[in-house]
């Protein structure tokens, strides 16, 4: 969409693809081939949150270049913010969400803060070392629930409380506002100053100030927007698993999701995110359904090897490849013409 | 890394996704033709760092059902001298990974009743998925049977539809506790010092909640309150603490390789305390004692289960042989056999309801006391909320690698070892 | 009245003196050229002024206000923007949002920095490619979108660091009439160039710098005429040399 | 004060062993400034190696550590001929998550093949032994592996800094196309390079079995804790991995004992942020 940008309009023909695609989603359920209650709908919502996690650090780590691995601190933020509100206090999620995306957003400034200051590998390690203190300050912290967790009890079903008991159409479809809400935001940033100014900033940071661009407040504002994000998504998982513990939700294992599905559909593209977890949460979900009953962790090792060819082939992630494909497929084309 | 985005690319993804979607979901979960067939799902912890016992449950509850289905009038247990249960139901087996993770725990339930569409659950080992996957069933009014999760909470959720079979971690305190106690008076062993070693992760908090409830109960003081990360490169400076605090007693919640790391890193500090008694998982896989050798003995733990039990419960030697040949002769440990009690009482009770509801089964369950050769003590019944109420352990020690029961008095066939022998006298 | 007004600058690198005690002044809306040989410290000064490095000693006055050892985004906010002699095109952008990045400066609206960049981009004739990214571009095509970009910050005060040099005679005839069509516009330049050709016929003033002193600051005319200068550029002998054959007499 | 140099020493030993896993990663990371994520598990699989080799042939870890050395070698070198080959010149990130993949592929491997069951050698040579200094134990086992921990960091050392090959590593390390134009075979040297990196992490990883029990998981740690070395001591510093690694151990064990043994983890990686904070490349970085 860069491309093209040179056309003034805000809303494009793409947004209308998206638009497009968004409905198309809010009806799947309808069909009967999602049942409210099926394993494929459990995959949607999946998708559609794990896309909306990945695009969350996308605004950091694709739009603006800067590579964490500690994202899974403020989804687990977020997570317990859900789950203290309604487990701890006994209340509706709806303040603990805000609550939990606001101290995301600021456990993100204080973190980065310094951590912006290191480059490369430096700040990559500095990202996965944060992750585990968090991890095991958590682990020991009685308040949050330490390592017992935090465990929902079933309460009245509905959007008040944001969780269903019987049918995930009501799951599905908050996933879906998330979803939108996420795609929303990075689209609308994408053509106005603050996208532009995150691509400067991860194509050179001096270059970007010596134009004007502060850079240390757009990598900041950025984290804490992606923070905050991803809290929301950190909320939605632990209610749609009524469960909230260190290891599920502040783990390396869920920094590396964010990052894969990222880069494997392509970073700092809006559609990147979208794609990446089409592909690897189906391939996720259904190798388990099939081959993790077996108990050999095949459907892990099939997983490494896929990451392995993907990263190794396509570095630019699958709109690298369909990008090459379109390439293909339109110089054949002038070929024959020809 | 931009692209100029073209609208080839956006309906590319468009496929990708509805792809993703569409094209695995149907095919799956298709049943077997036949018709008697009653599908229980399974779910453990088969890859991760439990994976080690996951499998071993798997491989019991896999044993169990072998004998309903088939004739084994050799055996001595409730269902095996018929095939099948019901007029000939077959119990067919869907099995899924847990991971050991409460989400994938959660995802794989609703997978199994929605998709599979299996008509209970058996499962999940780790008592963190345990709560999130039966919470699933009870929703469903589904049956989730019980085998090892061990935190109480487990059974004080008043569901209808839970049941567990191994004592809790509260029992086993209380257990611990007394036998400490009856150490003291029998023994004049003096022990008024406890120290408590448990890796941070549900199972070990909760049982070292337990412990220090239990322990203050019963006037002894804890010195030591040594939680540690699991997988952890070594243990140095929790032993350390330990010795430094020196407590009589020890009582610890490790897994497989924590454990035995514990215990080496114990011997190369040559120090231990005067009695250590542990909860269940890390003492008393068979593996152990063979692997560690003398290291191994004079420690002590709950055990609902080990060949050398035998002499108690003569029906498991047959049902054993089975199992080991799942497990490459790995025999049966406290945590597995209790799955495969999980799995023959829900077919009892099944047979007796007549009726595959599983709301029927549930009252039936609740309702009676039933027969299980495979149960030190022979027997099961269920509280409110779950609870096998007949649920026992012994607790144990290790001497010259078997496991030779010490207390309560009347299941006791060897004298303990008090205390805990040096290790340069070994 | 000077826009900017450089006092005293000395920045040491550790033991390596970069620029001692460099001073001078631009006023506004003229054209000044900073030239010297190579190592005499040009983009250090500019690395200075522009807030990259912060002077050791000395004070930086721009539009009369101190702006020693800002920071570069605040510096170039103020209207004192610059180029890179060895070119930063923010690569996997296109070459309309490169220019899009510096028109955003002054513009939060999006209407007003899209007309902005399309402005500077014809201005700098880089229409034909403005699509491409910029990492594809030639280095002609990078040295004109780095100063199509500082433009589209409307600046005041334009710095463009060697954006000729490496370049064919012809574009550097087109940049001279850039330059000229700029400052009928208003906006002040300075320019650093290690090629004279062409500078000396549109600057107004001259600073010479070697070894990181300034040894020369005039007009271009008396300029070329400087023995210090001759010396800098074409080194000791050649200047005794000129001297002698300019006095007439010969010492050995 | 006895206890304090019990932890102390029990610190440095494990320390040391952190160090040899870290100074294999540093080598990688300083000549083709590649994070390679799947260093814990080549530990993983070195312990395998030497604990089939014990198991099966009754060979001592003291002795299989070298089989171990020369079997991670050669999956170092299949693993840059495979993968990191393609990975060079591109983000640093490329590299990382492909190596990312290749530990869970490793990982999972393994449990597939040997099952997810812990491991021990029972009656090795050392297992088990200690002597006595004063009130101060030394366990055997331990201070072996930190003797071969110092005995490789150094022959490391000596390899690339006064050897023809050691320079030709170096020069390839500052700038590969110079390093081509004077006739050095770059790519043979990214093969060794990671071989050797491989062979580090394989020692120490043959030695383990001695004391510690094998099984699939049993790298991870300790590949996070070497990545937090590598980066405390600096780019590529050989030297800087192997105080920092052995710094780390001291840590760990001070915290682990005078604070509170869960948060010995908590304290090594909040004394990497602390490092990098004060100085962003590392202790001996520049």
């Amino acid at each position: 969409m860069v491309g093209k940008s040179v056309d003034l309009k805000t809303f494009s023909a793409k947004d209308g693809l998206w638009v497009a695609f968004v409905v198309i989603l809010a009806i799947l359920p309808l069909i009967p081939a999602f049942s409210s209650n099926s394993f494929r709908l459990h995959v949607m919502i999946l998708i559609l949150l794990y896309a909306s996690m990945a695009q969350a650090w996308n605004i950091i780590g694709g739009y603006c270049g800067q590579v964490s691995f500690g994202h899974s601190v403020f989804f687990g933020i977020g997570a317990y913010g859900a789950g203290m509100a309604v487990v701890t206090y006994g209340a509706t999620p709806w303040p603990g969400i805000i609550v939990g995306m606001i101290m995301a957003a600021i456990v993100a400034v204080i973190i980065s803060y310094p951590c912006f200051k290191l480059s490369g590998h430096y700040f990559a390690i500095a990202t996965f070392a944060i992750v585990e203190i968090f991890n095991r300050g958590f682990l020991v912290w009685d308040w949050v629930g330490g390592a017992l967790g935090l465990d929902y009890p079933i309460i009245k079903e509905g959007l008040v409380n944001l969780m269903w008991h019987q049918s995930k159409t009501g799951y599905y479809y908050s996933a879906l506002v998330i979803f939108v809400i996420i795609f929303g935001t990075v689209r609308w940033l994408e053509g106005h100053r603050f996208g532009y100014y995150m691509r400067a900033v991860r194509e050179g940071q001096e270059t970007a100030e010596s134009l004007g661009v502060n850079s240390a407040a757009v990598k900041l504002t950025a984290m804490a927007l992606s923070a905050a994000m991803a809290a929301l998504c950190g909320a939605f998982f632990a209610q749609y698993n009524l469960r909230v513990d260190p290891p599920m939700v502040m783990s390396l294992d869920t920094s590396m999701k964010f990052v894969l599905i990222t880069i494997l559909g392509g970073a700092g593209t809006m559609l990147g995110p979208l794609l990446g977890a089409s592909v690897l949460i189906p391939l996720q979900e259904y190798t388990r359904a099939f081959w993790g009953g077996l108990g050999g962790g095949v459907d892990l090792i099939i997983f490494g090897v896929l990451i392995i060819l993907m990263v190794v082939k396509q570095p630019d992630g699958m709109i690298g490849l369909i990008r090459d494909v379109g390439k293909w497929a339109s110089n054949k084309r002038a070929e024959e013409r020809n | 890394m931009s692209f100029r985005m073209s609208k080839g690319a956006f309906w590319a993804t468009l496929a990708v996704f509805l792809v993703g979607v569409f094209c695995f979901g149907p095919g799956m979960g298709q049943t077997l033709a036949q018709e008697k067939v009653i599908k229980i799902g399974t779910l453990f912890p088969l890859t991760g760092p439990v994976a080690t016992a996951g499998q071993r449950c798997q491989a019991a509850v896999q044993t169990a059902v072998e004998i309903i289905n088939n004739k084994h009038p050799e055996l001595k247990v409730p269902l095996a001298d018929q095939e099948g249960i019901l007029d000939g139901y077959k119990i067919v087996l869907v099995h899924a990974d847990s991971q050991g993770k409460p989400d994938v725990g959660k995802a794989e339930a609703e997978r199994l009743f929605n998709q599979e569409g299996v008509w209970a659950l058996i499962g999940s080992y780790n008592s963190s998925v345990s709560k999130p996957a039966s919470l699933v069933a009870e929703r469903m009014k589904r049956i989730f049977m019980c085998g090892a999760s061990s935190s109480a909470a487990l059974t004080q959720r008043d569901m209808n539809f839970f049941f567990r079979l191994a004592p809790t971690d509260e029992t086993e305190s209380v257990e611990f506790v007394e036998t400490l106690k009856w150490l003291n008076q029998k023994k004049k062993a003096n022990i008024e010092t406890i120290g408590l070693i448990y890796e941070n992760s549900e199972f070990g908090k909760h049982a070292a909640g337990e412990a220090k409830k239990a322990a203050s109960a019963a006037g002894l003081k804890v010195v030591a309150d040594v939680p540690f990360s699991p997988g952890a490169t070594n243990l140095n400076s929790e032993v350390q603490t330990l010795k430094n605090a020196n407590p009589d007693a020890v009582l610890g919640a490790l897994l497989g390789a924590d454990y035995s790391l514990w215990i080496r890193t114990m011997k190369q500090m040559a120090w231990a305390p005067k009695i250590a008694i542990s909860y269940c998982s890390g003492y008393q896989d068979p593996v152990i004692a063979k692997q560690l050798g003398p290291d191994a003995d004079f420690f002590m733990g709950s055990t609902a289960y080990s060949p050398q039990f035998n002499v108690l419960m003569p029906a498991v030697g047959d049902v054993e042989k089975i199992f080991k040949t799942k497990t490459g002769g790995v025999p049966f440990d406290g945590d597995s056999i209790q799955e495969a009690v999980a799995m023959l009482v829900l077919a009892q009770a099944i047979q007796k309801a007549g009726v595959l509801d599983a709301e029927k089964v549930a009252e039936t369950l609740h309702a009676n006391t039933w027969d299980s050769p495979l149960s030190l003590g022979g027997k099961v019944a269920f509280a409110k909320g779950g609870q096998n109420s007949k649920a026992h352990s012994v607790v144990t020690q290790l001497q010259g690698g078997e496991y030779k029961r010490i207390f309560p008095e009347e299941m006791a066939d060897t004298e303990i070892v008090f205390p805990i022998k040096p290790w340069n006298q070994r | 009245m000077a826009l900017l007004e450089v006092h005293d600058i000395t920045m040491k690198f550790g033991e390596l003196v970069a620029n001692c005690q460099v001073s001078f002044t631009v006023d506004s809306q003229s054209i000044v050229g900073l030239i010297g040989p190579n190592g005499a410290g040009k983009t250090t000064l500019f690395n200075c002024i522009s807030g990259l490095c912060r002077p050791t000693k000395g004070k930086v006055l721009f539009d009369g206000e101190d702006i020693t050892g800002r920071k570069p985004y605040v510096i170039a906010a103020k209207g004192a923007v610059r180029t890179f002699q060895v070119v930063r095109p923010l690569k996997d952008m296109t070459v309309f949002d490169n220019v899009l990045v510096g028109a955003f400066l002054k513009r939060s609206d999006n209407r007003q920095a899209f007309e902005k960049a399309h402005e500077c981009i014809r201005l700098c004739g880089l229409e034909s490619v403005q699509g491409k990214l910029a990492g594809e571009l030639s280095i002609g095509g990078k040295k004109r979108l780095e100063m199509a970009r500082a433009l589209a910050t409307s600046p005041k005060l334009l710095m463009l660091d060697e954006v000729m040099a490496g370049l064919t005679s012809t574009e550097v005839k087109e940049s001279m009439d850039v330059i000229e069509k700029l400052r009928s516009t208003g906006l002040t330049l300075m320019i650093v160039e290690h090629v004279l050709e062409g500078l000396m016929s549109i600057a107004d003033k001259i600073v010479v710098l070697d070894g990181g002193l300034k040894i020369a600051e005039d007009s271009p005319e008396r300029i070329v005429n400087d023995e210090r200068v001759i010396e800098a550029y074409l080194g000791a002998k050649y200047s005794q040399r000129y001297k002698q054959r300019k006095e007439g007499g010969s010492v050995d | 004060m006895e206890t304090f140099l019990q932890v102390l020493i029990d610190g440095i030993l494990s320390g040391m062993v952190y160090a040899l896993v870290a100074a294999g990663l540093c080598l990688i990371w300083g000549v083709m400034d590649v994070i390679n994520f799947a260093h814990g598990e080549y530990l993983m699989v070195a312990m395998y190696v030497s604990y089939w080799l014990g198991f099966l042939v009754n060979v001592d870890p003291l002795v299989s550590t070298i089989a171990a050395g020369v079997f991670i070698f050669g999956l170092g070198a299949l693993t840059y001929k495979l993968i990191i080959r393609f990975t060079i010149g591109k983000p640093g990130l490329v590299a990382l998550l492909a190596t990312f993949g290749l530990a869970v592929f490793l990982k999972n491997l393994c449990m597939n093949q040997f099952s997810p069951n812990f491991r021990i050698l029972s009656d090795t040579w050392l297992g088990g032994k200690t002597f006595h200094i004063g009130g101060i134990i030394l366990a055997v086992p331990q201070l072996m592996a930190a003797v071969l921990a110092l005995v490789v960091v150094v022959l490391l050392y000596l390899l690339i800094n006064n050897t023809r090959f050691g320079w030709a590593v170096q020069a390839t390390a500052m700038d590969r196309d110079a390093a081509e134009l004077v006739g050095i075979n770059t790519e043979r040297i990214y093969i060794l390079v990671f071989g050797i990196g491989g062979a580090c992490v394989g020692i120490a990883g043959g030695i383990m079995p001695s004391y510690l029990a094998v099984h699939p998981e049993v790298g991870s740690m300790f590949g996070l804790i070497a990545f937090v070395c590598v980066a405390m001591g600096g780019f590529g510093s050989i030297p800087g991995a192997f105080l920092s690694g052995i710094l780390v151990g001291v840590v760990e064990a001070l915290a682990g004992f005078y604070i509170a043994p869960v948060f010995k983890y908590v304290a090594v990686f909040g004394l990497y942020l602390a490092v990098v904070f004060l100085r962003p490349k590392g202790i001996f970085g520049w």
